[in-house]
Formats: C-alpha cells, structure tokens, sequence
C-alpha cells in the first residue's frame, strides 16, 4: 500500500478524520472516554492554522462550537454521556437555526456518572430524542478504527450539505481500541464544504425556503443577518404567524426526509439469502459479524445488517430484511433500544429479539451465536 | 450681529414608534411637548431650546428634534 | 497460524502493559504485514488496579471483527492479581508466561506455563523495573514466533524515546534469550 | 464634549444602525432597554465602527432581543449562553467586534459561569448587561441582582437573597474594563461605551436599568419617568464625585463611571501569539 | 357539591396537587410557560412550613429538588422545554440514585427557544429519551385542569412508591386555561408517603436487592449512608464488578416493568365497538374527544383511548386497540412522536396515521373528524 | 495550641470517622488529597461534630470521591453540582452540617455558577475546594486555575489562560468566610477548617493541593515530596507575614489564611425569620 | 342552550380581556351552575400586540371537551386589530360587539353587529377607561341572557379589589342597561 | 525528677494502606523511616522525636506514631 498505514486509536482516527474534512475549530471539555479527540485537536489544530479551546463546560463548549462554525470554520466537538445530556439544549439550537458541526458521542455506561471506562450504546435513542421539540437528527455509527476516520469526514460532509449538526456515535471499546489504518490522501475522500451564497447581501435570506437548504453566509463577510432560536421566517426573524412557524418547522425535517438515500449508509454481509437477520451497530456489529461469519460455515443462513448511519433510521433496509427472514436478532449494550425501532418497521413481519448486556462489558459472539442457532 | 427672526425648531415625533410613555415629557426642561392619546405631541414648540434630552431619553428613537 | 492469535498483557497499571499491547500490535500490523487489533480494559478508575490489554493478530486481509479475547494464544501476566483474575480465558496448548517472583500462586490448566523473573531481570540486569514490559515482549515473540525479533525490534524501537533506545534494545535481546532457553522445555 | 453634543442641532441619526422594518421594538412603553441601545449606537458612531464587522450576541430575555434590531452581524441565541457562542465566533474570526447584549438574568443568573470565565480569558468583547433587577421576559421573578426586600412574582413575601455586584464579580473574575452607567445619564453612559469599544480586552459595563412594567408596578414606583428619577436621585454616585462626597451622601450607592481598567494580554492575541508559534514553529 | 368549587389554571392546580400530596420542597427556574407553578409555590410553601427556593438555573434546580428529597421532604421543579433539557443529566441522577421527586413539563412551542407561549406536545420522547444511558421513565399526560391536580397527586405517590423521578406533562393549553374544579378534602384522594427503613443503621442497604424498591432514610437521622451516581451496589458505594453493575441496572428497569399495571392509566371512550380508534393525550386528545362524540353522532364507531401515563407506554391498551380496530389515528402536537410507539405496539394489526401540528395552533377537532370520516 | 499538638504522644483516631473497609482510597501515591481529608477530620474532631449531623456532598473529580470515605451522610454527585444538590439538603433540613468537597475543575470550571450562587446567597455551609490546578480524575487537562504556561494534556504548548484567584470570586460573589491553606502546612489547614466551621454563612476555604501524577510529571516536578515542597517554598505566604516581608518576597505569591470574615445574615435564618413569619403572620 | 356556547373577548394587551374571560367563566361556572372553560392565546411576546381569551359555557355535567372557539355565538372586540383579526369565527347568527370609536371598518357577515363605544364610555361616563371590560361584561350578559345579571355581579365583586367595588358596580350596571337598550334593536 | 530509661516510640505502619510515595520519609526530620520495596518501614526508630510530621502528611492514613 502506498499510502502510509499507522495503528491508531479510535479517539485518534477520529481527530485526524476531522482534520482530513479541513476541520478548524474545536471547542470541548474532557470526559472519559473521549478525552483523547480533545487533547490531540489541541495539538494539531494551531499546526494548521485552527483554533482549539476549552470550555468551562459542555454547555459552553456546544455554544462555542456553533460560534465558530457561524464564523465560517467547520467545527467539532466531543464529549460522552454526562456531556451529551449538557450540550442537548444548544445542540437544538443548531438544529433550529441550521448551523452545521458535529458532535462526538463516545458511549459509556450509565446512566448518570454510571462506568466512566466501561463500554455502551445506550446513547442511541437520546442522539434523536434528546433535546426538546422536534428537530431532524442525523447520527453515524463506526465500528472499526479505519471507520471512524470515513464517518467523521462523511459527518463534517453530511453537515455542511444538509446544514444540521451531525452526531457520531461509537462505544468505548471501538474508542480505546487500535488497529492499523490507512490515513488517506488528499483528494482520496470526498470533501463537502457549505454552500455560501452568491447574491447581493441586501437579497440574502438564510432559511429562503425557495431552496430547501439556504447557503449559509459566514459572519463578518458583508452579509449582515439575523439568527435566532425563536421560530423565525425566511429572513431570520422571529415570527409569530402560524404559517411561517409551520413552513420552517417542517423544512428543518424535510431536508433531510427527501434525502434520505444521500444520509443513510449500511453495510451488510451475508443478507442475500439470510434468513436470520442481525442488526447491529459499533463493537456489538463486530461480534456479530463473527458470530454470522462462524454460522455460515455451519451453513446457517445469518446474515448482518450493519447501518452506519442509525438516524434517520434505515427504514428502508431494515423493512427488507424483515421481509425475507423470520427474525432479526439484535444484540445492543443496552436494555433495549435500537430493538423497538426495528419492531416498528417490522411491524409484524418477523420476529424481533434483542440481546442486551449492561455490565460493563461486551456482547460476547457467544451470545449472538446461541441465538442464532437456536432460531436455525 | 444682530440675531435673525427666530426660528423654530422642527420636532418629528413617529406615531407608529412612539408608546407614550411619557418619558419626554416628563423630562423635557421647558415642558414642550404632551400626551395625547395614544402618542406624544408638540405642545408648545416656541419653548423648545433644543438640548435633546426628549430625543437622548425615549426609548423607543420616536422623536427627534431638528435645528 | 490459525484465523486469529490472541495474546493477552496483564500486570498492574504502570506496569507498561497497554504500550506492549501497542507494540505487539505494531509490530504485527506495521512492521510485519499482518493485521491487528489491540484493545484494553481499564477498572471504573483509570489508575491502580489490574491493568489489561489485548492483541488479536490475523493474516493480512482477514478481518478481525471480535477485538476482544476469545480463547488466548498467550497470555503474560506480571501479576498474582491479574493472573487470577484473567488466565481463565488462555486456550487448550496455548501459553501462560508469569513473573515467577510475583505470581506464586500458580493456576492450573490445559496450557504451557512459561516462568521468568521478568521484573527482577529487569531490576537487576537491566537496570530499570520499567522495562519489565520489554522483556515481556521479547519473550513472547520468541515464544509464539507470531512477529519477527526483527518486526519487534522496529516496533520497541520506534515508540521508544532516543535516549532510551540502547536500554530498551537490551531489554528486548535479553526477553529473546531467555525465551529462547525457556522455549526448550515447553 | 458633553455641552457640545447637547447643542447638536442635527439629532443623531440612529436610523442608519437600525433595522428599521423591525421597530416599533417588542419593549413595554417606558422600558430603559431602548435608552441603553441609543447610547451604545452613538458610542459606536463615535468610534466609527463597521456594520460589517460588528457582531451582537445575546442570550434571552428582554434585554436580549437588541440584536434583532441592529444591522449588524446579529446573533440571538439561549438563555445564558451568549457568551460562549461570542467566544466561539470571536476566537474563530477574531477581525469581528463583538458586542454582547444581556440581562441580569442572562448575564448573572444562568450565565453566571459564562460570564466569569469570558472575564478571566479576557477575550475582546464588550458585554452590556441591562441590570433591571428582574426578569422581565418571563413576569417579573427575582434576580441575582434585586435588592433584598424588593417584591417580584417569586418574592412576594419581599427578596431575602443578597444581589451580586456585578461590576465586583467582572473584575475578580479577570475583565480588564470594568464600569457601570444608568439609563438615565444617557450621554455618560454614551462615553462610557466609546471607552470600553476602545478597550482591548473584556469590557463589561453594567447599566442600571428599569423595567416599569414589573419591577416598577410590584414595588410601588408609579411609571418610567419616576424610575428614572429614581435611579438619578437615589441609585449611583460618579466615580469622579464619591471622594468628594460626604459618607452618607455615598452610603449604599451605587458607583457610576469607569471602576477598573489595566491592560493585560488578549486571549485571542495570546493564542497566536504563543499557541500558534509554539506549534508551527 | 360540599366541597369547593373554585376556577382554576392548569398551572395553578398543578401546585395545589403538589401541596395536597404534602410537596414541601420547591427548586425552580422561571420559564413560560410553566412559571405559575413556581410564582403560587413561592406564597404557598412558606405558609405550610415547606421551602421555595428559586435557583440560579435549570441544573442547580434539579439538583436542589433532589437535594430536598434526599433530606425527606416531597420535592418538586417545574419547567418547560429549554429547560427540562438542562434537566436531564440530573434527571438521569434521580434516576440512577433511586431519588422521588416530580418534575412538570409544561411543553410549548420547539424546537429551542421555539414558540414560548404557543402549544406543542413535542417533549413525549424525551421525557423517556432525554438523559444519557438506560433509566426507568414514569411520565404521566393530564390534559383537564381538574386532572392536572389529581395527576400531580398521582405523580407524587409514584414516585415515592417506586423511589424514581416522575415526569409530568401537559402543553401550553391546558397549562394556561381555567375550568372550575373541585378541590379534594383531606383523605379524597389517596396520598403515599416513601418508606423508610425500620432496621438498625448499621444494617442499612440503601439498595437492597432483596427489594424491588428498598426504603430510603432522609439525610441526618441516624442512618448514614452513600449516594453516588457511579454504578454501585447494595450498599450504595460504586462497584466495578460486572455482576453488580448488571443487578442495580436491571433492578431499577424492572421496578417499572413488574408494576406497569399500577403505574399505568387510561381514560376509555366509547372503545367497546371502536373501529376507528384514536390515540391522543392532553388538549389534542379534548379535541379528539369532541370528534368522537361527534362522529358517535353519526353512528361512526370512533372511539378514544387517553393515556394519562404515557410512560411507561400502554402497549397493552394500544394492542387492544390494535386488535380490534382497522386504523388508531394519533393526533399529536409534534411532527410524529408518538404515532411510532403506536406502530410498534400494532405490529401491523391495523392502520396506524397520525395527525401532526407544529404551528403553535391546537389541533382542531374537524382535523380529526376529517380523517375519522374518511376511514369510516 | 500547634506545639500541643506536635507534641501529641497518642495520634490522631482518623479511623473513628473513616469507613475504614473502603480503605485503601483510590487517590495516587503521594496524591495531597489525602491530607487535606486528614486535617478536615481533626478540625471536625475539635469542634466535636456528630457523624449523623454531617453532610458531605460533592461533584466529580479525584477530590469529589472525598465523601466516599467518610462515615458521615455523604452525596458523590454530578460533575459540578455539589452546591446545589447541597443547597436543596441544608434548605429542607437545616440541621445538617454541610460540607462540600470539590476541585477546582468541579467548583470552577463547570460548577462556577453554583459556586458564586452558593457564596451570594451566604448559605450555611463549608466549601473545600482541593485546588490542584490540573483535571486530575479525566488524565491532566489543565484547568482555570492552571498557572498560565503550565503543561497540560490539553495545553502542551503551555496554558495561556489566566487563572482565577478562588478566594477573590468567592468573596467579590459574597461567601462571609474566606481562606487559603495548603496541603502543606496541614496544621494551619486545620485551624482554619476549625475556624470554618464555626462560621455561620458561606466559608469558603481553597487549599492549595498537588497532584503528582499528572501536574507533576507534566510540568518536570520529580515527585510527591518534591511538590510538597514547592507549595511551601515558592506558593504562599501567610496572611499574618505578608505585610511585614518585602514586596520581592511576596510578589506572584498566593496568600495563606483568613482572608475574608465578615457576619451577614444566614439564607436559611432568613428564610425563616422573613419569609415564613411573613407568610404565617 | 346547545351543548356549548362560545364566547371570545378581544381587543389589545393591557385591556383586561383574560380578566374579563374569567369573570365570564366565574360567573357561569361558580356563581351560576354551569360550566364553563376559559382560555387564551398570546403572542411569541406576553405583553403588546392583540390579546383574545375564549370561554366556552356548557349545562352542568356536559364536559366541555374542545376548550378553544369552534363557532362563536358571541364577541366582543375592542380594537380595529381585533375584530379585523378574530372575527371570522363568529357563527351565523351570532353577536359581533365592538366599541363603535375604535372598530371603523366594521366587517359583514351573517351576524348581527351591536355597537356601543364602550371605551369612552369607561373614561367619560365612570371616569376609568381600565373599566372597559367590566361594561362590555355587563352587556355581554345582557346580550347573550347566558348568566344572570346577579351571577355576573357577584363574579365581577369576588374578582374586584375593595376599593374599587363601587366604580366596577357602575361600569357594570351601565353595560346592562346600555346593552338592554341596543339589545331591543337586535 | 531524673528521666526513666528512653522509651521508644512505636510506629505502626499499615502496609495495605501505604502506598510508598515516600512523603513521610522526605519530611521526617530525623530520618527514621525509609520505603522498602512498596511500603514504607522503620530504618531507625531511636532517631524519632515523635513529631508526628510523618502521620500529618501522610495522605493514605497509613502511618502512625505511638508515645
Ligand atoms: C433555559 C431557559 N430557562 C429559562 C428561560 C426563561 N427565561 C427567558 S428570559 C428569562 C430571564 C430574563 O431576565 P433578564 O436577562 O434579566 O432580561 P430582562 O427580560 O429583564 O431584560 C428567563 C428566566 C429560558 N428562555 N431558557
Ligand atoms: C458533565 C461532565 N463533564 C465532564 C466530566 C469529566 N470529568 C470528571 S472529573 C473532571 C475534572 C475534575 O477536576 P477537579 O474537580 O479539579 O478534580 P481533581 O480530579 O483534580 O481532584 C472532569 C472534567 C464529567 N464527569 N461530567
Ligand atoms: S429638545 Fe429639549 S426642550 Fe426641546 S422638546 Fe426636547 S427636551 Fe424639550
Ligand atoms: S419618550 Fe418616546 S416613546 Fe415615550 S412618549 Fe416620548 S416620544 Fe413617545
Ligand atoms: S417587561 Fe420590563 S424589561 Fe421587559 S420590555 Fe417590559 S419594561 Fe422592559
Ligand atoms: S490523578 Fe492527581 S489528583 Fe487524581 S488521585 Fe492521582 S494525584 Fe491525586
Ligand atoms: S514522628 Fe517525626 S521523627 Fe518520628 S518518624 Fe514521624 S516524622 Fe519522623
Ligand atoms: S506517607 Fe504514608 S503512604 Fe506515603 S510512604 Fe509514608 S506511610 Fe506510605
Ligand atoms: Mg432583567
Ligand atoms: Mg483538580
């Protein structure tokens, strides 16, 4: 391989992948276990002409990394449990007020302070649900080192294009752990930067719904507007009309319905002709994986779908695979999550069951392999 | 010089900004101006001597008083 | 080699063992063209307390998906805690090396035990009680000949500090060594 | 300078830092809000500062509703938070002046960490906070800053939690300008904000405010103008006269003008200048 | 009638639910619209020996309300969407720590700062969502003013029954009007108080797994014990073991899932023939109300099912209702919340369409009668 | 009375007030946690507290496990909050005597607010802030009371962010009790936790703590005893020296003490005595 | 009665329109024996701009599901903004009150329009021009006969602060006889 | 009133608890303690004046001195 191979730490490949997406600032407070984004950010950015900062808190730094994405730069923070529950007012704000950045949610245990260095993916429903009011929700799902590099750049490209905050979402385990990956060159990966606009500042209008995701103007380039996290019309003034509340309310989701297809990415393995399905995402996907792997070679037909993009929910792929085969399994390190939304879809046409594991450690292939035998 | 024929300021008072809250009113030093239904008018605009405290104290940029 | 070699780092934290899971790791993926993952597990708090780390190796191409222990190829332990707690895991034939000074209480089971008084080597002939892990290293891949001494001596030598080189490079000869000895018996 | 402005006989034109499709604004009639705008937009033509380049942040609350009517690059975010999002966008772009309008409330309530840590940074930004001495956007409930006995819709038994002194808090906390004005002595307060845009570093100027609506009403004080009158007569004394003055002439006033001022390094200096250097070197 | 008779808001009969279940402990921040609650707490707590407090934030709020109940007395906080997002961490506290203690959600207008003063019922899955990790979620949805005191009862004895938060919510509109309502005398209504430990200090486990629920001794009275929101074990002090970690967990899940028929509520109408049901809570569900007997009218079998716990979800209601019904309509405030437990719950028994409103307008029953028609 | 105690020939029963069983603590070798806990519980043992009065509650960090060891009523909270989960136990039960136990990343960073709020209020309690200026708990960010250039897993260039000076926050925020001690002179410490917690009010005592394993090793201080040493020779004067030695001698020092003492009405005495004879009347 | 009957007040903030609803509300469901639900609505701001607030009256024991106007038998408008806003829900047949000074562009419709300039007669005939409300309660009831002339009184009393029980006494006994006069006219 | 014979002081150290940082040993004065290996022990107990700088800073509870 020509490109240069390096054995990296999910925390780390998720700072280089930022950093590949032209990622300038970085505004964070540390928790286990995501520290390890902030302190290398805070040793690469002023390298390449970016900002770093820590915040008093999460709150803060959620604000600062809106700040500095409306200054033009494209923004990152990281944060864990705790700091997710924090950040949830103002990453409602981004949403509303269409500024794009992205959020890194390494999971731990909880609830609470719960078990700091222990794994989870019990944040998966907050990443959609958490914040009040409704508000569209894209959130990425890596589950290899090398993956979390690709998904952080796919998640800068998502929110620039779309407009919106992008959650990625991965457990302590793909977070703390190493392997050999491929750091790519420029020019190897698509990099999507915002669109800006090109008209005359008297005619701009940041949430003009003729486009369904108005070009975002930096602040301090001559295009003097107003944002607001008030309900607000076309120009970005607060509004009191129903009917304009109502338009832009329903943009904000809309953008992302319609491109549904662009936002979600799923890998599968073995689906042609399974007929017991796996869902599953981050270090829980890959015991899966050799789990359906070992079946296989005992010619049980498992297969596995693997979204890396959980919201908006793969609607499409799960409802497929809920058509051919008599049961999906889903194994999640937590008490029950991801399983209803694949219940929901299903909607009667197989068999739903989950795996749960809440103690600190991972979803053994073991487990999935018993279960998996047991409907063969 | 001898000073010419005097001549009156002009006071521009915005119904559509103003609130009538008497702030002007009640500070203006000569007692020009008045409440008058739902906005502030000119009541004795001779007094006027100009100092702008109306204008440097309402609240809502609903008045201005020109030379 | 079979799909995947486990091997397994165990003493108490300072004792080096994530950085040997690193290097093991390295040396496999990095310097040699296998591939790796490495993996740990630290207790609620990230200091005291047993210390843990993991290395899965695999052919190049073939994926690791499970990053954790399944059944362990090798295990290191430097520790009477860490072996107790964690030699269960170590697999029909594969290997068991502990610190023979530290671990007394020594388990029982399908598996080879490999002894070494790896700390106090590295007290007393090396010089340094930090460089336990790189003797650690040493022996290990002789004993499972999983990497090159040549891929491990890359690996040690590039995350290791200048002024530290010569020291490390010792410790590492030293580990190959005895292991080489010690390997007779097995 | 002040007698000169008094005769001006073209009144200041407001209007071309305005928003003008926007007002009437949303504040109650009387409000001191509108006076403190006024004064900081002549201090801004005083200074001859770029729409461009201005930014306003707010948080929420009455007082944070001024940048929706300032041309500016103008940015209205939530409660408490205003600070942050300024850091974030000063650090980001540091060519933006920024301008922080708050409350009380937003400012010393649930901003009160933002606030001390935007001081101890000492990042540049002027921070105005309207100190009304209630939350007037939700109805008149206390504040960090109503005086102990006052009546609000929480305190209707009168306040027992002692006020912050806001200008006391900037300055332990780090901010290298510190000063207070009131809504009534508009042109000193017009001076005061020229200085602080001229400082480099963290400015916060404290107004003391009125809100007739709900402070005004609940504590027996008729209307606007004798809130204004109030605050003239019985709030503040100037910094240049409280030497001068006799003890109880001073005694549980409030100090007007600039109270604290040194020039320390800028937090968006100093991270090019040793942060970056350091690491591209 | 010989008890009293008095007009009240929705927000003022919440705070007199709270002092009839001997609330004597208020914590809050003002938001609109659930200020009234803490303006009529603030002059009455004083009167009947409690304490108000008005805090600095939403945060410190939430975590003074838990402080009071840990020192024995019944606590509240009442809050709207920016803030009950604030709330979350400390919520998942509560959680986690096994603290009782109500929290109101009057929901308005979202997402962020949103439509203060407009409805809106789009906080429903945040109220179980909201806080990171996995953790029990009672939340109840009165939608008459006179059910907004007795919920607010019911809320209290929850929650000291079952040592858990409980979340009440109900939108901006029945929050803000006023129907006369009847006061309850002393003994009308049922009012349970926590246990408290009966042992010898020394023997205390504030976690016993011998109970689902074990008692819990106030703060300074001679039991001595530990709270921390690490995971822990029986005796409150964090563990690490994974055995341990996995019983607290589960056991404060399983509280909620072994007393879902206690915990569980609904209002019924007209549902013994229903063909056409409907799924509604708060105003929307006085709207739907209004359709039903309108569309019974007609001879349509519309009927209504009103959860006033939403959380836990009815999901043996709804699969009743699923049943025996070719289509649940769910009417709802947000742009699908909800509408997507319904689907999973029905499994593809029947139709399931929801009504969604983001304009800060109510519902309007001809809405719902609209689609009633067309199904019919 | 610090002779007499030198001189003690029976030492100290730390273990009356210990759970003893969590014993050994989770704290790093040489970590001054350790001893700033050990000059509390002799300063408790001299005003002779009883276990079941006291309330110890505290955020997250090493410091924050503080509760954790003691055998009193004890709450491990959520990062940054102690003070006001603390706030809502003294209200509802006033008889409690309230301890808090936090860093300088869980009272300043992100617990800023509810510390000033605490201070404002002037509520019952002893606030100990173990200021070891580093986030010692998540691996050594530096924290806002990190010198400025200090090393930090998050400043590896050097910190450039002004600390704050605790003691001046919490005195201009409006605590009745402020003090400094080290955990170096742990008999001075414990004087003052004595006098501490004989105040009525907000006693706030910033002790000035080390943490070798992170600040330590990142900023080239060999070991425990060698910091130790260092906040005795190069941190502090005593408040009662520091007028008498030169100026050379005291610059760039911190001073050690009582700072700040001052008799103001009690928040829950207030409460009491305004609002519920009020309501009640 | 039908099963229910709807009544809006609106005119600007500052008015007493909420005020003037929950007297309504009061005199129907307290001191009459009906019931009855009040509601509202507000701007994005709680002060300014137009303010409307809704009663819904209802028999006794009939549940007044749907609390907000589906089909008004009565409004009262006191400002141009109002009426030209809300009045379209006025129900055929139905009563459209305006103050005849403020409300110039008075809209058509199938309901019968009575016009009385309510607020000068609040600052001229009783000297306070805040008792806007209470006179148009007066006619109100007077128009619609949906509570009684006493019921209203004592609604209006219990709500009305000592002092000013008397002004608030004649503001209502003017909308009672000015409204049975213009009633006739209907 | 001649001094009896020196007593000495007794020492107790609680090894489960020391965790050998070495603090009691850089600040005693007399240099009566040492760590061995990962404790810290009594090299020369005749130099203790029992102090009891040693217990004082101590932070793991772990040394005590007994007249
Ligand atoms: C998180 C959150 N909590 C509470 C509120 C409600 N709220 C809005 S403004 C405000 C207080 C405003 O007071 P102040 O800053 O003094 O401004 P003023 O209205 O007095 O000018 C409050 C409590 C909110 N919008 N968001
Ligand atoms: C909301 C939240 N954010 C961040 C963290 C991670 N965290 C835990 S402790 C800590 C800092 C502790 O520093 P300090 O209070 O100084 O205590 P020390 O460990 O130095 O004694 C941080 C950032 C957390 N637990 N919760
Ligand atoms: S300029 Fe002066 S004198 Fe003239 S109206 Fe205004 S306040 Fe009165
Ligand atoms: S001060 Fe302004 S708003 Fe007030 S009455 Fe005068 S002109 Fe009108
Ligand atoms: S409520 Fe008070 S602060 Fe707000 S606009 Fe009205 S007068 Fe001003
Ligand atoms: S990390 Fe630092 S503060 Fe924490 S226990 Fe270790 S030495 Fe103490
Ligand atoms: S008591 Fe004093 S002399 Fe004795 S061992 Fe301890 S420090 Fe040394
Ligand atoms: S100070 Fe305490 S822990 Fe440290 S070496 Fe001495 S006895 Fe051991
Ligand atoms: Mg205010
Ligand atoms: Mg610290």
């Amino acid at each position: 391989m020509a490109a240069k191979k390096k054995l990296m730490q999910g925390n780390e490949a998720c700072a280089e992948g930022a950093l590949y997406a032209g990622c300038k600032f970085y505004a964070g407070y540390p928790i286990t276990p995501s520290t390890e984004v902030a302190e290398i950010m805070s040793v690469e950015l002023p390298k390449r002409g970016g900002k770093f900062i820590q915040m008093e808190d999460e709150i803060a730094s959620m604000a600062a990394t809106i700040g500095g994405s409306l200054a033009g730069l494209k923004s990152l923070t990281a944060t864990s449990g705790p700091g997710f529950s924090l950040k949830q007012e103002a990453l409602g704000y981004a949403c509303l007020t269409e500024v794009p950045c992205v959020v890194i949610n390494v999971m731990r245990g909880g609830p609470s302070t719960g078990y700091p260095t222990g794994p989870s993916q019990s944040d998966i429903m907050q990443a959609k649900w958490g914040t009040h009011g409704d508000h569209p929700a894209i959130a990425l799902t890596p589950a290899y080192v090398q993956e979390i590099l690709d998904e952080t750049v796919r998640a800068f490209n998502l929110s620039e294009k779309y407009r919106t905050p992008v959650v990625v979402l991965y457990d302590e385990i793909v977070g703390h752990m190493r392997e050999p990956i491929t750091i790519p060159e420029p020019g190897d990966l698509e990099v999507i930067d915002r669109a800006k606009p090109d008209c005359d500042p008297e005619d701009y209008k940041p949430y003009d719904d003729k486009h369904l995701i108005a070009p975002l103007a930096p602040f301090g380039e001559g295009y003097r507007f107003h944002v607001t996290g008030l309900n607000h019309k076309e120009d970005g003034f607060p509004t009191n009309d129903s009917e304009m509340i109502d338009i832009n309310n329903r943009r904000i989701m809309q953008k992302i319905d319609d491109n549904i297809d662009d936002i979600c990415k799923n890998d599968e393995s073995n689906l042609e002709d399974a007929e017991i399905g796996i869902f599953a995402v981050g270090s829980t996907s890959r015991s899966a994986k050799f789990s359906v792997n070992a079946a296989r070679k005992k010619s049980i037909k498992a297969g596995l779908l693997r979204p890396l993009t959980i919201w908006p929910f793969p609607d499409k792929a799960v409802g497929e695979l809920a058509e051919k085969c008599k049961v999906i399994i889903v194994p999640e390190l937590n008490l029950g999550q991801m399983v209803n939304e694949v219940k929901r879809v299903a909607a009667g046409r197989c068999e739903v069951v989950g795996i749960h594991r809440v103690d600190g450690e991972p979803i053994k292939p073991a487990q999935i392999t018993e279960l998996i035998e047991k409907y063969s | 010089m001898a000073e010419p024929a005097k001549k009156l300021p002009r006071i521009e008072i915005s119904e559509r900004r103003c609130k009538a809250c008497s702030i002007c009113v009640d500070f203006c030093p000569t007692n020009v101006l008045e409440i008058r239904g739902t906005t502030c008018v000119v009541k004795d605009l001779e007094a006027c001597t100009r100092c702008q405290l109306c204008d440097l104290r309402c609240p809502d940029f609903a008045i201005r008083v020109f030379d | 080699m079979a799909d995947r070699y486990e091997i397994r780092f165990s003493g108490s934290g300072g004792q080096g063992m994530i950085l040997a899971g690193i290097i093991m790791a390295e040396a496999a993926s990095i310097f040699g063209d296998k591939n790796a993952a490495q993996s740990q597990s630290y207790g609620p708090e990230s200091r005291g307390g047993a210390s843990r780390a993991e290395v899965i190796i695999a052919d190049a191409g073939v994926d690791i998906d499970y990053p954790k222990a399944t059944a362990i190829d090798c295990m290191l332990a430097l520790t009477q805690t860490a072996c107790t707690s964690y030699y269960s895991d170590v697999k029909k034939d594969g290997i068991l090396l502990i610190d023979e000074d530290e671990v007394t209480d020594i388990p029982e089971g399908d598996f080879k035990v490999v002894k070494y008084p790896i700390l106090r080597a590295a007290r007393e002939d090396i010089g340094k009680s930090i460089v336990g892990n790189i003797i650690s290293l040493g022996m290990i891949t002789e004993l499972t000949g999983i990497v090159s001494r040549e891929e491990m001596e890359n690996a040690v030598l590039s995350r290791v500090p200048k002024p530290f080189l010569e020291l490390n490079k010792s410790a590492l000869t030293l580990g190959f060594e005895k292991a080489s000895a010690l390997k007779k018996e097995l | 300078m002040a007698v000169a402005k008094q005769k001006l006989s073209v009144p200041f034109d407001y209007d071309k830092y305005l928003r003008k499709d926007k007002l009437p604004h949303i504040w109650c009639p009387g409000c001191g809000h509108g006076i403190v705008l006024k004064s900081l937009l002549r201090a801004i033509d005083n200074k001859e500062l770029s729409k461009n380049d201005l930014c306003m942040v707010s948080g929420i609350g009455c007082s944070s509703r001024t940048p929706g009517y300032v041309d500016f690059n103008t940015l209205h975010t939530i409660h408490g938070r205003a600070f942050s999002f300024a850091t974030g966008l000063k650090l980001a772009k540091p060519s933006l002046k920024m301008i922080i309008a708050t409350g009380d409330g937003d400012a010393m309530a649930i901003g009160g960490n933002h606030f001390i840590h935007t001081c101890r940074r000492n990042i540049d930004m002027l921070i105005i906070v309207y100190s009304n001495a209630i939350y007037g956007m939700t109805g008149g409930q206390f504040s960090p800053t109503t005086p102990i006995g006052s009546i609000a819709t929480t305190s209707r038994y009168g306040n027992v939690e002692p006020p912050f002194d806001i200008c006391e808090m900037a300055k332990a906390a780090g901010a290298t300008f510190v000063a207070r004005g009131t809504a009534y002595h508009t042109q000193e307060l017009e001076r005061t904000f020229t200085e602080a845009l001229g400082h480099k570093g963290t400015a916060v100027v404290e107004v003391i405010d009125s809100c007739p609506i709900y402070f005004g009403r609940m504590n027996k004080q008729r209307g606007a103008s004798e809130m204004m009158e109030n605050i003239e007569k019985n709030g503040t004394v100037s910094v240049k006269q409280v030497d001068k003055l006799p003890a109880e002439k001073t005694e549980g006033k409030l100090v007007r003008g600039i109270l604290h001022r040194v020039e320390k390094p800028e937090y968006c200096e100093q991270y090019d200048k040793l942060i970056v250097a350091k690491a591209t070197k």
